[in-house]
């Protein structure tokens, strides 16, 4: 693993989090059913680094971003923010650690409520966190700098309108702005720009890049977009049926994936360099399956009812991380040189 | 084989009418797939919706036509059928598949119902042992086990969905098969699964497939001919090779740079500035003009043609435009 | 979704038909008792007499004036409708998103609760209760119709609630810090309103109706209301004595005031699903001058190549 | 409306009568001694079983008509009665009617409290050949009539029955002319005995049908639906007479009951007698009877002692006889300037400096007291009283009557053949306030008022009463613990198309209501109508 | 089966809480049986009958209201509703028993038809907007506004008398026996046809309503824009593909609509003098009968439970969705 200069602003470990699965027909009989959604993850999130998590859907992004922010408790498992253990429900508490934590949802359009305007996203944001100011001057040159942040300027002409007025990008870059209202050290953005249209996906990226840059933020960047995740992140783990699998640096990950899914992931991705269809039947042959139930996962490796190279030992024990270089591990028997990586931090 | 020639799609009539698609032309050859780009809004599926005349109110089609090329028949235009003739010749002809398949299948009825229900209405005489051969053979075909014809569409996956809408897409061996946004809801193994049995089946039975996205490097890989669309018209046109080695128009080159490649070397990602057109207050000029890097004099004056630049490639854009192309 | 645009609801046409109907019957509310030609208790010489110069809708057994006592009456319609509207509201707000926000027992409680108001057969628990209150008086009357119909609506706000809560922007209110009250009160409440309106709207449009009801069979007529006046036409077999002019106004007002709050309805059920809406035309007229229909499935096409010319 | 087959089929040609009430829902209930039974309220129990006398009550000083009794007899100061009973009367099963018979009915009634419905204390009761002798533990002067016309059951059946008071005697047996053949939906339906101990009558089949409403059965009647009926009916002339002005008619004559304003004596100032004397002087009868009572269906009372005319003018003293009601504004005007405490502010009367006022209620829902009180509030306004009207629900008013927590209510009292019950219901048994009252809910306390009326009852001498009774009639001529507006009615409409021979003004033979015992006799004298 | 198991569990709950309501509201009524009939009476029954009556109904013995409760709960276990005050002393059972046919007869045919009539103008409105379809709405919106006694007034005075078709009172000729002959049921009908048009006219606008709302959402669904594209013809899409779709939660409200049956629609029979549970009902409240009211209000709230039900059922038959995957 890379040393790192920096010190983590938000580590997980062992995060797990079972839903109870509550109604389901016949599974009532077998009490304590659940989706298990995130299994054991573990992650850390350092000062002006971007981390991807990229998975297919319903790998549990979603939630490991959820558990992060503590807006869902979790089963299982540790979040420390600046090395302390914290768990909060509500209250002063939680807002004080979301002061530190700030997520941004996938959808623009959903995550602004369409009642308010932008003035009263922001304003509330900054009140809440206690950085409106006392007098109306210091509030409304609050909300300037925070515009001007995400690029929406002149910032009066943004203020009044209310979301159903804006465009998604600019949505988005709203949303963002809320985000950074709490001055946070760490931004959890789940999907930022799945939403979006492609003409102005990149700019909330870049702009998303900009901030980690210029507020030395720590990100954690969630994608199923993996070309994406290499542009845009520094460090990029791969998620497959609510367990980690693969983590490293982007560029190695993407261009010599380690972990049987992460080929796969990467070999379905479209590439325009295979131009013509002529070599376009490769993959096609086999029915890849699909992702298991989360309700009863696959014993072993979760991805072994798919994996071509699956083993016997695949089908019953759970790999732990193996080092697959230095700046890349993977949790997959074939890399069981006998020394499996030190579990834990990636 | 289809021939769309001028054709206007608005929304609404009179004054308040957005004119979502305007003054197409559109050449879809036998066999071959033709993808058809461009952002969000700029009118791609008002395009197909509107060609096969299934735009809800307050959608119009405001003029032009769509001429159907039937092997050794008289070509048909598509828009001056009576419904009962637009009946006939749709799915028989012309197949679609839509993004969401969810939506797509009625939620109440059974898969078998809704693969015979189509045999029936245009195949009145056959028996219905022989429709459910046909739909069984039908889901054989998109690699459903058969048993799953007694589903309900909410028990399967959405991979699962989306093949029975091709399967049924191919219920009446079409020559035309539509596909808007076929794949953006689902993840990528199961895109690329969908449209590596698209491709083998297009082989098979050899159909045209206009297919609908956004996505640009999709298209690039698997489609023979792309379109580009923006603001409501085709402002280039072209074989997909040529148009991913050298896009003409600033826009395409716009889109190209908005996608980060996951192989070769690190590109440097331009993306388009500025937001895409308000179809109410279309500027004047080549639409594209405000958010054109390279826009020069006659862009925000004049509208550019679609002219072609070589057999193969048109584009509208003043940057290609030849003299005689200039009016 | 809602958004709190009130020009623009009122944009729709039937809406305003609907808000113009109930303003006049407020109007009325207001000065009806100033306008009234006579007081409505006023007996004179000309009993059962029909519609004239002096009497406009004529006069009943007692000679009193059918139209003063449509007039004053309208007061107690308007506010008992209104005031039990209010109530119901309120309690079918605090309890249907309370049920829906409140996580866990308490909400599965309240949602119990109103199932259990909801199946109690509504109109003879109001007669029972009404007969059985010691005192007259349009309160008791608000306060039963208020206390016993709210239940419906809670439903619906309890749904509306439940989905409202998985909202991207509720969570993001949270992931903000926001309070649960303020959440509750300035990011689902605003949301709800077109579903509160129009469950106001059909409270108001019930209790009208179950006051007018309660007039009709004899409880609380002391006070007039246009049931008060049914009541009395009733009483007195108006219609054998081919006095119709007691009958049909008084339901003719109800019926007009039911079709205006039925009307702002439909304009909230418009305003809140955009479908509904007709789009302005519905039907097209193409370039050759046939006329053609709207409809899902078969776009009109408003010039072929042939009939119109080509641009 | 309707095209009802059978009951419309009234031809006198077929000897059919159709008698209807308003009286709601119904079901086959023939228990003569609840008033909750199909028999009572729609009145069929009158022509299965039958009185030991017959008397009317319109005409109260009228001698009884025998009936099952013979002859009759009291003594000792009405506490010992020895009735002979008629030979050669059958049970519709053919059993004959005994003395037993009498005893055993008198015996039933004695000794369950459910079923003595005047609360009447029995003493002995026996039999012996064809006389039956009662004895009371105190005089029967004014209960002597409801004794009389007990209706006798048969022994041989009831004896079987275990609880005479929860059985609904699905096959009743009377002495009656008529059996019960079926009970179906809301209609009862007789037929004639083929013997019968008079002269069989000639109305063959009758059908009591209980209608749901007052204007259902107001329709039936002019549809020619029903023939006979006692229903209120607004402005009759209008709706009723006049679909049929040769046929259609009514009778409503008074009987001694009333109904009047009742005030609270217990509030001020309307314990002030000069007030409620002068109330009285304004109340414009003529206007309610005509008005609110649609001109007939409760007559106006015209004498000041309440008592109604011309049923119970023999009653009203010579002092009093020319003491009638007519509307005197300024004598009652003076009457209260004269009186201490009492004055005038501009039209607006006082009570030591206040605005006297007054709270008028009556249920909801009962329109022609709800009309009288309008009308009564209106008068009272000529004398400066501030009269509100307020209309609780019934089971509150009645509440508050019985407890005395009101102002001024329209009520009435009890009827009989004297005038007795009349004022016994306004004078006798005082209750507190709060407490439940059954008579005297004004509250008026007048130990002078007690003692004559316990004269009245007890008295052995016609002089003894006489005196009682016009130291009664002066109490309420001075004092007006009521005022007393309209007179209780026995009456009902009928229609003389098929049948005639009804009473009315003219030969008021009977009361003309279908549910009283009278309703045999108008029965029995009943003749086809010529021509149809 | 849990699912199932939690809806019976919340239906004894209802049940229980319906009943206990009920139970206290009309013992809480100020009042009594007695004073009731005397007041009715208006002086028709003498005073001194008051110590008889009290004797008769039992009311002389007092019963602390839980003791009340609990023998009702008592009574209720065997079946019994008690014995009614007002026709004393016929069972409650045996007067619902006689009158809950009719009000069942007569409202539920009207309910059933208003429901299909209604959704049948709603399917057809939402399917064929902006034609002559598009004038239902203010014309049902106005008749609906009318209230239903009103209405059946009007219609009595103007449709029914001596000489007309219409009879304006009863179920049935009163005479007749009811019994399963063609010419009695073709009497019963008759009666019930104005008053049934009444209900009909005046609450179908309710399913037209929601039924062309529905049928508008669902018409722009893509499953119906495919049902198009599939060339299927216009009958087939209408009602097999968007009807039936649309029709989900108008079949809910129907069941739930059946179970207000009885009380909803009440008055209609007051005004027609029809023999049903509602004319009883009232007659039950002027009386202070209480052991009839309660026993009404126990079938009204079995009713709606019942009809709850069968909406649970419905729905779990029409709506593969709500079905458990086998
Ligand atoms: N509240 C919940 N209750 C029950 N199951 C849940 C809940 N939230 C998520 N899940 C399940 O947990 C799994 C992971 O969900 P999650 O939303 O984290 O996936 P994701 O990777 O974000 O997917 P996507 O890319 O579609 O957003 C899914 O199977 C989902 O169905
Ligand atoms: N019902 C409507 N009324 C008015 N304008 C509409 C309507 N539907 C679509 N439009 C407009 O028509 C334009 C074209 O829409 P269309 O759906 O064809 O775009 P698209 O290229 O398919 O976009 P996407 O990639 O998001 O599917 C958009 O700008 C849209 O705002
Ligand atoms: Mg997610
Ligand atoms: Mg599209």
């Amino acid at each position: 693993m890379a040393p790192e200069q920096t010190t983590a602003v938000l580590e997980a470990e062992g995060l797990t989090k079972h839903f109870p699965v509550r109604g389901a027909g016949r599974d009532v009989l077998r009490r304590g059913a659940a989706v298990h959604a995130v299994d054991d993850v573990a992650l850390s999130l350092h000062r002006g680094r971007v981390t991807a998590l990229v998975g297919e859907s319903g790998s549990g992004k979603s939630t490991v971003a959820r558990l992060l922010a503590q807006l869902q408790t979790r089963t299982g498992g540790a979040v420390r923010l600046h090395g302390k253990d914290v768990t909060v429900h509500g209250g002063r508490r939680f807002r004080a650690y979301c002061r530190s934590v700030q997520l941004i949802f996938q959808d623009p359009f959903a995550s602004l409520n369409p009642v308010h305007t932008v003035r009263y996203h922001l304003t509330r944001a900054l009140r809440v966190h206690g950085h409106a100011g006392r007098t109306a001057r210091e509030l409304e040159e609050a909300l300037t700098d925070l515009l001007g942040r995400v690029r929406l300027t002149p910032a009066e002409q943004y203020l009044a309108k209310f979301p159903h007025e804006l465009s998604g990008g600019q949505r988005q870059r709203v949303a963002i702005a809320r985000a950074l209202a709490a001055r946070p050290e760490v931004l959890l953005a789940d999907e930022p720009v799945s939403m979006l249209d492609v003409s102005i996906r990149l700019g909330v990226l870049n702009l998303l890049r900009d901030l980690k840059e210029q507020l030395s933020l720590a990100v954690l960047y969630i994608t199923h977009d993996i070309a994406s995740a290499r542009y845009f992140a520094d460090e990029t783990l791969v998620m497959y049926a609510g367990r980690l699998v693969e983590g490293g640096e982007s560029e190695t990950v993407t261009q010599s994936p380690a972990h049987p899914y992460t080929r796969l992931l990467i070999d379905s991705a479209p590439d325009p360099e295979r131009i013509g269809s002529a070599q376009r039947a490769e993959l096609d042959e086999d029915d890849l399956g699909e992702p298991p139930s989360l309700v009863t996962p696959p014993a072993g490796c979760r991805f072994h009812p798919r994996c071509p190279h699956a083993m016997e030992r695949c089908t019953t024990e759970l790999p732990p991380r193996f080092e697959v270089s230095g700046k890349q591990w993977a949790a997959c028997w074939l890399y069981d040189n006998g020394s499996p990586a030190p579990a834990g931090e990636s | 084989m289809l021939e769309l020639k001028d054709l206007s799609v608005d929304y609404g009539v009179g004054e308040s009418a957005v004119h979502a698609v305007r003054n197409v032309d559109l050449t879809l050859h036998r066999g071959e797939v033709l993808g058809l780009a461009g952002e969000s809004g700029s009118g791609k599926s008002t395009l197909a919706y509107g060609m096969t005349r299934l735009l809800a109110p307050p959608g119009v089609v405001a003029g032009g036509s769509v001429l159907y090329n039937a092997a050794g028949e008289e070509p048909v235009d598509v828009l001056r059928l009576t419904d009962a003739e637009l009946r006939r010749f749709r799915w028989a002809q012309t197949a679609i598949v839509f993004q969401g398949a969810m939506n797509s299948l009625n939620p109440v009825h059974r898969i078998r119902t809704q693969l015979t229900d189509v045999i029936r209405a245009h195949e009145p005489d056959t028996r219905p042992a022989e429709r459910l051969d046909r739909a069984r053979e039908l889901m054989s075909l998109v690699g459903i086990p058969e048993d799953r014809l007694e589903s309900y569409p909410h028990q399967l996956s959405g991979g699962m969905r989306q093949r029975v809408m091709i399967g049924m897409a191919l219920a009446l061996r079409p020559q035309i098969v539509v596909m808007d946004e076929p794949t953006t809801a689902l993840d990528v193994v199961m895109q690329r699964q969908i449209l590596s049995r698209l491709v083998k089946l297009r082989e098979r039975f050899d159909f045209a497939v206009l297919f609908i996205t956004h996505d640009l490097s999709l298209l690039a890989e698997f489609s023979d001919r792309i379109a580009i669309m923006y603001g409501g018209r085709i402002v280039e046109s072209s074989p997909s090779a040529d148009l991913y080695r050298d896009p003409l128009h600033p826009y395409s080159r716009g889109l190209l740079g908005s996608f980060p490649a996951l192989r070769g070397a690190r590109r440097e990602l331009t993306g388009i500035p500025g937001s895409p057109p308000d179809l109410r207050a279309m500027p004047a000029g080549c639409t594209f003009h405000p958010r054109c890097p390279l826009a020069f004099d006659p862009c925000a004056r004049r509208r550019p043609p679609l002219a072609a630049t070589s057999p193969a490639r048109d584009v509208a854009c003043w940057l290609h435009a030849t003299p005689d192309t200039e009016d | 979704m809602a958004r709190l645009r009130r020009p623009k609801f009122l944009r729709n046409g039937k809406a305003t038909a609907g808000a113009l109907i109930l303003l006049f019957f407020f109007i009325l509310a207001v000065i009806g008792s100033w306008i009234a030609p006579y007081s409505p208790d006023a007996t004179g010489p000309d009993a059962v007499v029909g519609p004239s110069g002096a009497h406009w809708f004529g006069t009943d057994q007692l000679g009193r004036d059918i139209y003063s006592q449509l007039l004053v009456g309208t007061r107690g319609v308007i506010v008992v409708g209104f005031a039990a509207g209010v109530i119901a509201t309120v309690l079918s707000l605090v309890i249907g998103i309370a049920s829906g926000y409140l996580p866990g027992r308490g909400g599965e409680a309240l949602s119990v609760i109103s199932n259990v108001f909801l199946v109690l057969p509504a109109l003879p628990l109001l007669i029972i209760i009404t007969s059985a209150t010691p005192k007259d008086g349009g309160w008791i009357v608000i306060l039963t119709i208020g206390l016993t119909s709210w239940a419906w609506n809670a439903r619906l706000l309890r749904a509306q609630t439940l989905s409202l809560r998985r909202r991207d922007y509720v969570e993001a209110a949270r992931a903000t810090g926001e309070s649960t009250w303020r959440i509750i009160a300035f990011e689902i409440l605003p949301n709800l309103t077109a579903i509160i309106a129009s469950g106001f709207v059909g409270t108001v449009v019930f209790t009208i109706l179950s006051e007018i009801t309660l007039a009709f069979v004899g409880i609380n007529v002391s006070e007039w209301n246009w049931g008060t006046v049914l009541y009395w036409a009733q009483s007195q077999d108006a219609l054998a004595q081919n006095a119709w002019w007691w009958f049909v106004p008084a339901g003719m007002a109800i019926a007009l005031l039911g079709t205006g709050l039925a009307l702002l309805n439909f304009g909230i059920d418009e305003f809140v699903n955009p479908r509904l809406r007709s789009g302005g035309r519905a039907r097209v007229r193409t370039r050759a001058g046939r006329r053609l229909r709207m409809r899902v499935g078969f776009t009109p096409v408003l010039a072929t190549v042939e009939e119109g010319e080509a641009r | 409306g309707g095209s009802g087959a059978s009951t419309s089929s009234s031809a006198a040609g077929s000897g059919v009568l159709n008698i209807g009430m308003p009286n709601g829902a119904q079901s086959d209930n023939n228990n003569p001694f609840l008033s909750s039974s199909a028999a009572n309220s729609l009145g069929y129990k009158n022509v299965i079983y039958e009185p030991l006398v017959m008397t009317n009550i319109v005409q109260p000083t009228q001698a009884g008509t025998p009936w099952l009794a013979t002859a009759w007899k009291w003594s000792g100061n009405y506490t010992t009665l020895e009735l002979t009973i008629r030979n050669g009367v059958t049970w519709s099963d053919g059993q004959p009617l005994t003395a037993a018979d009498v005893a055993y009915t008198f015996n039933l009634v004695k000794s369950n409290t459910a079923l003595n419905q005047y609360a009447i204390q029995f003493g002995s009761i026996s039999s012996s050949g064809n006389t039956v002798t009662l004895t009371f533990a105190k005089s029967q002067y004014v209960y002597q009539t409801h004794i009389l016309n007990q209706f006798i059951v048969p022994e041989h059946i009831w004896s079987k029955i275990s609880n005479p008071a929860t059985n609904a005697v699905t096959d009743p047996v009377g002495t009656g002319p008529y059996t019960l053949t079926s009970f179906s939906g809301n209609t009862a339906t007789l037929t004639r005995r083929s013997s019968y101990w008079q002269a069989l009558p000639q109305v063959k089949t009758l059908h009591y049908t209980s209608y749901l409403s007052n204007t259902t059965q107001t329709q039936a009647l002019t549809d020619g639906e029903a023939d006979w009926s006692f229903v209120f009916i607004p402005n009759p002339s209008v709706t009723y007479t006049a679909k049929d002005p040769s046929h259609l008619k009514l009778w409503f004559p008074a009987v001694l009951g009333d109904h009047g304003l009742w005030l609270n004596t217990t509030v001020k100032p309307f314990d002030n007698a000069n007030l409620r004397v002068a109330m009285n002087d304004v109340i414009n009868r003529q206007t309610i009877v005509k008005t609110g009572e649609d001109g007939y269906f409760y007559p106006e009372v015209t004498s000041n002692t309440g008592i109604p005319t011309p049923a119970g003018t023999s009653f009203i003293s010579s002092q009093f006889s020319s003491s009638n009601t007519a509307v005197d504004v300024s004598a009652a005007k003076a009457l209260l300037t004269s009186t201490p405490g009492f004055s005038y502010s501009g039209q607006n009367l006082m009570y030591n400096g206040k605005q006297v006022a007054i709270q008028l209620s009556d249920p909801a829902g009962w329109s022609d007291y709800d009309t009288d009180l309008t009308l009564i509030q209106n008068d009272l306004k000529t004398i400066g009283i501030d009269a509100t009207v307020s209309q609780p629900n019934a089971n509150t008013w009645t509440t508050n009557v019985a407890d005395g927590d009101f102002q001024g209510v329209l009520h009435w009292t009890n009827s009989g053949a004297t005038p007795y019950d009349l004022y016994a219901t306004i004078l006798d048994g005082y209750t507190p306030i709060g407490q439940t009252a059954n008579g005297d809910f004004g509250r008026f306390q007048s130990s002078a008022a007690t003692a004559a009326l316990e004269q009245y009852a007890t008295a052995s001498t016609d002089a003894e009463r006489s005196a009682a009774m016009e130291t009664i009639e002066n109490i309420m001529v001075t004092q007006m613990p009521m005022i007393p507006i309209m007179a209780a009615n026995a009456g009902g409409e009928y229609s003389t198309k098929h049948w005639t021979g009804w009473p009315d003004e003219t030969n008021p033979y009977a009361p003309a209501q279908p549910t009283l015992i009278n309703s045999l006799q108008i029965i029995l004298d009943l003749k086809p109508a010529s021509g149809s | 089966m849990k699912r199932l198991l939690t809806r019976l569990a919340f239906y004894l709950f209802t049940a229980w809480a319906a009943i206990t309501i009920n139970f206290f509201i009309a013992r809480t009524l100020p009042g009594n049986p007695v004073s009731a009939l005397l007041t009715k009476f208006q002086g028709q029954i003498d005073s001194s009958a008051i110590a008889s009556l009290t004797a008769l109904f039992g009311l002389d013995k007092h019963q602390s209201l839980w003791d009340q409760y609990v023998a009702y709960w008592g009574q209720l276990a065997h079946g019994d509703l008690g014995i009614s005050f007002s026709q004393f002393p016929v069972p409650v059972s045996t007067l619902i028993g006689s009158y809950l046919p009719w009000t069942l007869f007569l409202v539920g045919t009207a309910t059933v038809l208003s429901f299909l009539i209604g959704t049948a103008l709603g399917v057809l409105s939402g399917w064929r907007r902006g034609s002559w379809t598009d004038a239902l709405l203010p014309a049902t919106a106005f008749l609906s506004s009318i209230p239903y006694f009103w209405l059946g007034l009007i219609a009595i005075s103007v449709l029914a008398g001596p000489a007309s078709f219409f009879p304006g009172s009863f179920s049935y000729d009163q005479g007749l026996t009811p019994v399963w002959t063609p010419s009695f049921v073709a009497n019963a009908v008759q009666h019930a046809i104005l008053p049934a048009a009444t209900i009909v006219i005046s609450s179908m606008s309710g399913w037209l309503l929601g039924m062309r709302n529905m049928m508008v959402t669902v018409s722009s669904e893509d499953y119906i824009t495919v049902a198009h594209a599939k060339g299927l013809s216009d009958r087939r899409v209408m009602f097999s593909y968007a009807a039936r779709n649309a029709m989900l939660p108008s079949v809910s409200g129907f069941a739930l609509s059946l179970g207000f049956i009885v009380s909803g629609t009440f008055l209609v029979e007051i005004v027609f003098s029809y023999q049903g549970v509602g004319t009883l009902l009232l007659q039950a409240i002027g009386a202070d009968d209480y052991p009839l009211m309660e026993g009404i209000f126990l079938v009204i709230t079995l009713a709606v439970l019942a009809a709850n039900f069968l909406a649970d059922l419905a729905y779990l038959l029409l709506d593969p969705r709500t079905r458990k995957e086998g």
